[in-house]
């Protein structure tokens, strides 16, 4: 793996993170967020390849096929079927309007970076540098739990928070320990199978599946 | 062993001379108001009579009816026992001190109180409440003014007081004992029930207050009711008197001191009778809802004269 | 294992046993038998008290917990000092007065399984709480108690609404005591390091944690003694709680405040600064005059006691606050006798309101009426009672020879005794003192006239009065020991005073002629035993010559009474308790808001015929109303703010969630 | 020695299995039972063998029990059997409408709490779970909690959290009405929100072990080169994963799940969460809490602790006053016993730690006692609305008795354990210098014990409705006509109730309750 190469491919799979983030705040379809995620498993699948092979880590090759599998192509399979299931294509009216969605994304991108800098330091080598993106992930993907309606679009925003989690444990500690790693991915996929058995019982339930509507318990 | 004859004289002297000065008063009243009066033995023969008449009971009533005059009696009694009408010397076991004094009167003001509830009227009822009131307004007034005059004294028992007060005639004059005595004087007139608080000849139903409790008794009953409450007059104006003008009061059991006490005790007693008489001839009843503020007066007046004594003196 | 520890532990036994009485005993045999096992804890108690008091210290009962104690030895450890052992015997004689009475008045839910265990674990708790060697033994047992009396309370639950109201206010004031205490202890243990008084006691605390400690013990002390701020529970739970128990609330569960803040005062923090006196001084002689007020317009008896209570632990606490202040300037002979004076009170107070609350169980057991407006007469047809009430209330007057003439006699020396001209500050708080306690006896004396002169002379206002009957021997025979022993400590305070005096360290407190009390700083003395013959003497020819003039005019029966001239007035025509007290409201109007409503019933078709007219007047507690129902209502507003909080949006929870990530973020990374 | 973890792990999976396999069977239900009993026994052996030779290892290090995991075995245990044993006869199989003389005041308010419509109001077995793979679920959960509290290694105790989510969210669901529904959405989204902050943090943690040589997340190696690690990303991890499974221990502000999902689970479920999951999250912030002290010290763990404890007394003082549903007073009482938790750790000193493990055992018995007696009310009365429960303590005494004594031991009445626990707690926060915390938490602990004293008094004690307001007491006897026939309080209540009654003077407890405190401080 050449010195420079490394960087570049670091700094290219964390733009396209941050990019396809962004871009699923901006989006009100469903099926566009859901291929933006395909996209998301895509790269960061590429960066474990790039982090592997830098530090030649054997197992790499192995994890970065389980997480292209699974974050890439079963989940939004997954997702694909339950929304086309309950006839949900179109994201309902947001709870609040785009711009402030963009200008709030753009905040927590900037407080990813602070906090970040604050906590490791100007950091040596890219992938130090690269961190700051785990972190913005994260907070978007609870960005988008906070401002969506519809139950499915809230599991891609959960799907997001994981991704930036799963960045940040990569770059951080140059791949975990592989048991942890497997328990984590099963558990997300755990939870994404329950959601889309909860989100069909809703829409038989309820008859729809926007969360705002869910206020019967309260006090 | 003389303090026990100090006593009996103390009672018998309080026995002589009560009916006397209830006349003297009424006469003087009455000689104020243009009339000729009943004479100064009228009362021992108004009481002399009652005491030989049968008294009723309804039925349901309790021994109440008939143990208060008595218990009011005695009460009285004691208290002229203990109080310095004639000599300073106290019983040694029985001090005659300031609570306890305060106490006997107050046990006879509750059996005369509920006398008054045990008769069943209205009247006893309304008579019982005014006065009870009234007692427990005048009790924060009697405490701090015997207290006043006790402070430079260092004792609480009465006739010490009045045995240092008659030693040094320099402390009568200062504003102290002045405010002191004021406020005694009208807590005498309010407990024994004088002008301006209770007027004690009218039967006026929304005005009487002692009258009206012992309206339902006759008889002896009625007999020791009048002779306690006269008995009460004698013993507080004996303690102002004596506490005002301390002179003539006996230092001990001696044959001579007994003589001079008795004569200036009675003497000092029947002016001050006399006086209060006189006073009372121009004053009229205060509605029974001002005499608080005539009570907070004297507590005001107690409480100057206690603080003066540390802030001026 | 000396006698004290004995006692203890022999306590514990006797608790267990009652409880085991209580559960297993047949129905018929359950008030007789957990009645004696109370009443024997309570006796076992007393004997224990008495032999602290005298100054025999335990080397104290261990019992071993499953948390880690402080320093080494187990947590919880039972060893009462002389002031312990004083009040461990007050609890113990009342408890075990009440539980007589308890055997033949208790029926229906109080006299269940659950009544009989809760009260033989108040009565422990109670007597846990004085013989304490440590915080968490004392706060232990205070809560015991707390729980037993509140269950009691709930006895009723189901034949009267209010008392529902009244345990929740008392369970809520209860704890509000135990937390201030928890909080109090906390300061004084953290700056101590250890649990045990003796431990506190050795340690001198700096300046504002001893004031924090202070502040917040006097607090919780003051909410359980019903000092004024915090009294409002008390005249709500004594009347619904059943007779026998709110006697023992009144007559021991309040002393336990007491106890506590001698506890503090005392022992803790012994040295603390002038201004704790003063605060304990105004607190005092506030509850003392408010207490008496109240109690003064209440037309319920039981309600009247319950205010009383605050007035009377006014006064002792007025007389410790007093203690304090003249021991802190120097002039330690008054000082003592003030402290003396509150120990007198403290065991006078036990022993006349016990015996008023059972007169007042009898009462409610024989016409089931509480309200004084609808009794009367009852003195002809229940003699036992009306005695043991009228010495009671006689003791609650402070009138001669009775235990409340003592204990006000030594409050007042002390007053009268104490040199003024010391400072500025003691010569202006002594007389309002004095005026504030003189005006309290007296408003204490037209309150008992009213509360015995309306309820037990004069003719039945109502049926259920007029058919009242004598109660049964068990009561009888506690009414009459209560009575025995107010007299008796009335007699005979020579003694008593002298052994209180060592339990609060006062000098000068002799006995004269075996009985009499002698104030030796102030040469003077109470003789009671002399008094009462001095007025043997003075009475005996007295009823001899009324006896002489009786025999020549013997009394006539008529059936009229003269009432100027009308016929026979009815006995509702008579004074009330309202109207008796009907003058006092007017003087003070200031503090005693009076609501007063007069409907008026027309005859229909002539306006200016009046049918049927009532006036009734209803007194408040200005405290309660001005500081309590805004309380309430806070709060209460604070829940509905509170509800809209979980309103069941997903959103607003995640977002919860997602503000408590970014400020930890940001406060990680500052 | 360790076979016996292998034995604890092991056999409750296999009776999970068994009970799925024979779902169709009704009495799968005991499977639980026997699940929770062996679980019992187990920690006592357990706590027994650690007190004589120190932790037990296995699985090269993934998991080790010293003597605070055998403590905590022994609280999952026994909270597990009462809830499951108490919950037993009704939870499960439907139950036959049995008459109740009170009658459900449930139409449907417009925009009032949701009284539970007619559907929802008798537990109708649910299609998709039936009695035997509800037991399989019980027995799933049982077997996550003993892999969380045996784990050493802090990754894996992050992925039993997660599985307990994954296993309680259908029990959650099981009721099948809408409002359940609702509650397992939320209960599911927001606890997997938090635990994946929680995950975020372990990667940090382990991003600060790679200065002390390897990166790892075992405990045992973490406190051991505690000194070693990164000091700003210990503190960063510390803050986040503490944050993340406050979520699961409901600590305010992340607790809003918990009124929803334990009011709507049945009975033994709510029982079990309310009353050991959130201790086994506090567990788990209890071990991390040891190693940022020891890396970063107290003052960050202190501040955020005390925080959330304060911040749950409040959300409880508030939420309590004017509730509604007696469940969700219940649930809200488990925050506020969370809340204690928090401020106890937050205290530190041994006094703090070994109060917070017993407030745990007594808290988690005493609540899922009570759940299981307020499922039988629900049964009984048939409405959520503490207004619709009236004099219960004359119509049903044996539901009554034991709903007392438990709300007394909520409220931290003496001789129940809570009591000694409460105080050690307070008195331990004074010690330890958190003057004005420590008083503002007595003025809530306050507010809450009005609000709950409130609700349990009106519901259990009062004047029956139409009924003479004032009548002199002497002259009545109580009518005995309207009191159905006495049943026996359950026997699982009972031992819970007695249990805690006895806890607090259980001096054989000393030992292991310090020697866990000692473990938490890395003591071997």
């Amino acid at each position: 793996m050449t010195s420079e190469l490394y960087p570049q491919l670091i700094a290219l799979t964390t733009g396209l993170l941050l990019l396809t983030a962004v871009l699923q705040v901006w989006g009100r379809s469903l099926v566009r967020s859901i291929g933006l995620l395909a996209a998301q498993g895509v790269a960061l699948a590429g960066l474990v390849l790039t982090v592997g092979f830098h530090v030649g880590e054997p197992g790499a090759l192995f994890v970065a096929a389980l997480v292209l599998v699974v974050k890439a192509i079963v989940l939004p399979w997954a997702m694909l079927r339950s929304a086309r299931l309950i006839g949900e294509t179109r994201e309902r009216a947001a709870l609040v309007n785009t711009a402030v969605e963009l200008i709030v994304a753009a905040a927590l991108t900037m407080l990813a970076y602070v906090v970040t800098g604050s906590l490791f330091g100007i950091g040596s080598d890219a992938a130090a540098h690269a961190v700051p993106v785990g972190f913005a992930l994260v907070l978007l993907g609870f960005w988008q739990l906070l401002i969506r309606r519809s139950a499915v679009t809230q599991l891609i925003g959960f799907l997001v928070l994981d991704n930036g989690i799963a960045t940040v444990s990569f770059l951080t500690s140059g791949g975990l320990p592989l048991t942890v790693e497997l328990g984590a991915s099963l558990d997300v996929l755990l939870v994404v199978l329950i959601l889309g058995v909860l989100v069909v019982r809703m829409q038989a339930v309820h008859g729809h599946v926007d969360i705002s509507e869910l206020k019967e318990l309260h006090d | 062993m003389t303090a026990i004859l100090v006593v009996l004289v103390h009672l018998a002297f309080a026995l002589a001379i009560t009916p006397v000065l209830i006349g003297v008063m009424r006469t003087v009243r009455a000689r104020l108001e243009g009339r000729s009066g009943g004479g100064i033995g009228q009362p021992w023969r108004d009481v002399l009579k009652l005491l030989a008449k049968e008294p009723l009971r309804a039925p349901g009533s309790t021994p109440v009816l008939s143990a208060a005059p008595v218990l009011l009696m005695a009460s009285s009694l004691v208290l002229s026992a203990l109080v310095p009408l004639v000599s300073t010397l106290a019983l040694p076991s029985v001090p005659g001190d300031l609570f306890v004094v305060v106490s006997v009167l107050l046990l006879g003001t509750v059996a005369l109180a509920l006398l008054g509830l045990e008769s069943g009227t209205a009247f006893g009822g309304m008579g019982s409440s005014r006065h009870m009131v009234i007692a427990a307004l005048v009790e924060p007034t009697v405490l701090l003014s015997i207290y006043a005059i006790s402070g430079p004294v260092g004792s609480s028992v009465l006739s010490v007081i009045v045995a240092a007060r008659s030693a040094d005639p320099a402390s009568l004059l200062n504003p102290v004992s002045l405010l002191a005595i004021v406020a005694l004087v009208v807590v005498v007139i309010a407990e024994t029930g004088r002008l301006p608080v209770d007027n004690p000849s009218t039967h006026l139903e929304l005005t009487m207050v002692h009258e009206a409790m012992i309206l339902e008794s006759g008889g002896r009953d009625l007999g020791w009711l009048e002779f306690g409450s006269w008995l009460r007059l004698t013993a507080l104006l004996g303690l102002v008197a004596n506490l005002a003008v301390p002179f003539g009061v006996a230092p001990d059991a001696s044959l001579v001191g007994l003589l001079v006490g008795v004569a200036t005790g009675a003497v000092k007693l029947l002016l001050a009778g006399a006086l209060l008489a006189a006073v009372e001839v121009f004053l009229a009843k205060l509605r029974l809802f001002r005499v608080p503020e005539l009570l907070a007066g004297s507590f005001v007046l107690a409480f100057l004269s206690v603080s003066a004594a540390y802030l001026v003196f | 294992m000396n006698l004290v520890d004995a006692g203890l532990f022999a306590q514990l036994c006797l608790a267990a046993a009652a409880i085991l009485l209580a559960v297993f005993a047949p129905v018929g045999h359950r008030n007789l038998a957990a009645g004696i096992g109370v009443a024997a804890l309570g006796v076992v108690g007393a004997a224990t008290g008495v032999t602290a008091l005298l100054g025999v210290q335990g080397a104290g009962l261990r019992v071993p917990l499953a948390l880690p104690g402080f320093d080494a030895i187990d947590p919880l450890t039972l060893a009462p000092d002389r002031l312990g052992g004083f009040f461990l015997a007050i609890v113990g004689v009342v408890v075990a007065v009440a539980a007589v009475f308890g055997i033949g008045y208790a029926h229906g839910p109080v006299a269940s399984r659950t009544g009989w265990t809760a009260f033989a674990a108040f009565a422990l708790g109670m007597q846990l709480v004085p013989s304490a060697g440590d915080a968490l033994t004392f706060l232990l047992a205070w809560e015991l108690m707390a729980g037993g009396s509140t269950v009691l309370l709930l006895a009723d639950h189901a034949a009267r609404e209010p008392v529902r109201r009244a345990t929740l206010w008392y369970a809520v004031m209860t704890h509000l005591s135990f937390l201030l205490l928890v909080a109090g202890f906390g300061v004084v243990i953290a700056a101590s390091g250890g649990t045990t008084w003796s431990r506190i006691a050795a340690t001198s605390i700096n300046e504002p944690l001893a004031s924090g400690a202070f502040l917040l013990l006097i607090a919780g002390f003051a909410t359980k003694a019903g000092l004024v701020p915090v009294h409002i529970w008390l005249p709500r739970a004594h009347p619904e709680a059943p007779s026998h128990v709110s006697a023992a609330m009144s007559a021991a569960m309040v002393k336990m405040g007491v106890y506590g803040v001698l506890l503090v005062v005392l022992r803790l923090l012994p040295m603390g600064p002038r201004w704790w006196a003063i605060v304990l001084v105004v607190v005092g002689a506030a509850s003392a005059l408010y207490g008496i007020l109240q109690a003064a317009v209440q037309s319920d008896l039981k309600r009247l006691l319950a205010y009383s209570t605050t007035e009377n632990i006014g006064l002792i606490v007025t007389a410790i606050g007093v203690g304090l202040l003249l021991r802190d300037s120097g002039q330690t002979g008054a000082g003592d006798v003030a402290m003396l004076a509150a120990l007198l009170l403290a065991v006078s107070h036990a022993a006349f309101k016990t015996v008023l609350f059972l007169g007042a169980g009898a009462v409610l057991h024989a016409t089931g009426e509480r309200d004084l407006d609808l009794l009367g007469g009852l003195a002809a047809r229940m003699p036992w009672t009306a005695s043991a009430f009228g010495v009671g209330a006689l003791s609650a007057a402070a009138l001669p020879v009775t235990s409340g003439f003592v204990a006000e006699w030594a409050l007042l020396q002390a007053l009268v005794h104490a040199n003024s001209q010391v400072d500025r500050l003691i010569a202006v708080v002594l007389p309002i003192t004095m005026g504030v306690v003189a005006l309290t006896i007296g408003l204490g004396l037209l309150t008992f006239v009213k509360a015995f002169g309306i309820g037990f002379l004069a003719r039945p206002r109502t049926p259920a009065a007029a058919d009242a009957h004598e109660v049964g021997p068990t009561m009888r025979a506690a009414l009459v020991f209560g009575a025995v022993v107010v007299v008796g400590l009335g007699l005979v305070p020579g003694p008593l005073a002298e052994a209180l005096a060592t339990a609060v360290n006062a000098g000068g407190v002799g006995t004269v002629g075996a009985t009499g009390l002698a104030l030796g700083g102030f040469g003077v003395l109470l003789h009671p035993l002399a008094l009462t013959l001095l007025t043997g003497a003075v009475l005996v020819p007295l009823v001899a010559v009324n006896f002489a003039i009786a025999r020549r005019a013997p009394r006539r029966d008529v059936d009229l009474t003269w009432g100027c001239g009308g016929e026979r007035t009815s006995p509702r025509m008579e004074y009330n308790a309202t109207s008796y007290s009907e003058p006092l409201v007017r003087v003070f109007r200031g503090s005693l808001r009076a609501s007063r409503s007069v409907d008026v019933v027309r005859a229909d078709g002539a306006p200016l015929l009046v049918e049927e007219m009532a006036f009734t007047q209803e007194t408040v507690d200005v405290i309660e109303d001005r500081l309590y129902l805004p309380a309430a209502r806070g709060v209460r507003r604070f829940g509905d703010f509170a509800r809209k909080l979980q309103n069941g949006s997903i959103h607003r929870y995640i977002g919860f969630s997602f503000a408590a990530l970014v400020l930890v973020l940001l406060w990680v990374a500052r | 020695m360790a076979v016996w973890i292998w034995l604890l792990l092991l056999l409750p999976l296999f009776l999970a299995g068994v009970s799925y396999g024979l779902r169709r069977s009704a009495w799968t239900r005991w499977l639980p039972v026997i699940a929770a009993v062996l679980l019992l026994v187990g920690g006592i052996t357990l706590v027994w063998l650690v007190g004589l030779s120190g932790p037990v290892a296995t699985a090269s290090g993934l998991l080790r029990v010293d003597a605070l995991s055998a403590w905590m075995l022994v609280v999952v245990g026994a909270v597990a059997v009462v809830a499951l044993w108490g919950g037993m006869d009704r939870s499960v199989s439907p139950v036959p409408p049995s008459s109740n003389p009170v009658q459900p005041s449930s139409r449907r308010r417009p925009g009032s709490l949701s009284a539970t419509d007619g559907a929802a109001l008798r537990p109708t077995t649910d299609p998709i779970l039936a009695s035997g793979s509800f037991a399989a679920l019980l027995c799933l959960f049982l077997a996550a909690m003993t892999l969380a509290v045996v784990a050493d290694n802090i990754g894996l105790m992050w992925v039993a959290i997660e599985l307990t989510t994954i296993t309680t969210a259908f029990l959650v669901a099981s009721q099948g009405g809408r409002d359940s529904l609702e509650a397992a959405w939320k209960y599911v989204v927001l606890g997997a929100v938090g635990v994946a902050i929680a995950f975020l943090g372990i990667t940090l943690l382990s991003a600060a072990s790679l200065t002390s040589g390897e990166a790892t997340v075992s405990w045992v190696l973490l406190l051991q080169h505690a000194d070693a690690l990164d000091p700003t990303l210990a503190k960063a991890a510390g803050a986040l994963a503490v944050l993340g499974f406050a979520t699961k221990a409901g600590l305010a502000p992340m607790h809003s799940w918990l009124p929803d999902a334990h009011s709507q689970a049945p009975a033994p479920v709510s029982g079990l969460m309310s009353g050991v999951l959130l201790s086994v999250a506090f567990y788990v912030i209890l071990r991390i809490q040891a190693i940022t002290d020891a890396a970063v010290g107290p003052e960050l763990m202190r501040g955020l602790l005390l925080v959330a404890g304060l911040l749950s007394l409040a959300v409880t003082a508030g939420l309590v006053l004017t509730q509604r549903d007696y469940k969700r007073l219940l649930a809200y009482s488990s925050i506020e016993h969370m809340g204690l938790l928090a401020l106890g750790a937050a205290a530190g000193g041994p006094l703090a730690i070994a109060a917070v493990l017993l407030h745990m055992l007594g808290h988690g018995l005493v609540k899922s006692a009570m759940f299981v007696v307020a499922g039988r009310i629900l049964d009984y009365v048939g409405s959520h609305r503490v207004a619709d429960v009236r004099n219960l303590l004359r119509l049903r005494p044996d539901l009554a008795g034991p709903f007392l004594l438990g709300s007394a031991a909520l409220l931290g009445f003496p001789p129940f354990v809570t009591f000694f626990t409460e105080v050690g707690i307070l008195v331990a926060g004074f010690q330890s210098g958190l003057l004005w915390p420590m008083l503002i938490a007595c003025a809530l602990l306050l507010i809450v014990f009005a609000g709950i004293a409130r609700h349990v008094l009106s519901m259990t004690v009062g004047v029956p409705a139409g009924h003479p307001q004032t009548v002199p007491v002497t002259r009545r006897a109580p009518d005995t006509s309207a009191i159905s026939p006495p049943q026996r309080i359950s026997l699982p209540i009972a031992l819970a109730l007695t249990a805690t009654t006895v806890l607090g003077f259980a001096w054989p407890l000393l030992g292991p309750l310090t020697a866990a405190v000692a473990a938490l401080g890395g003591a071997q």
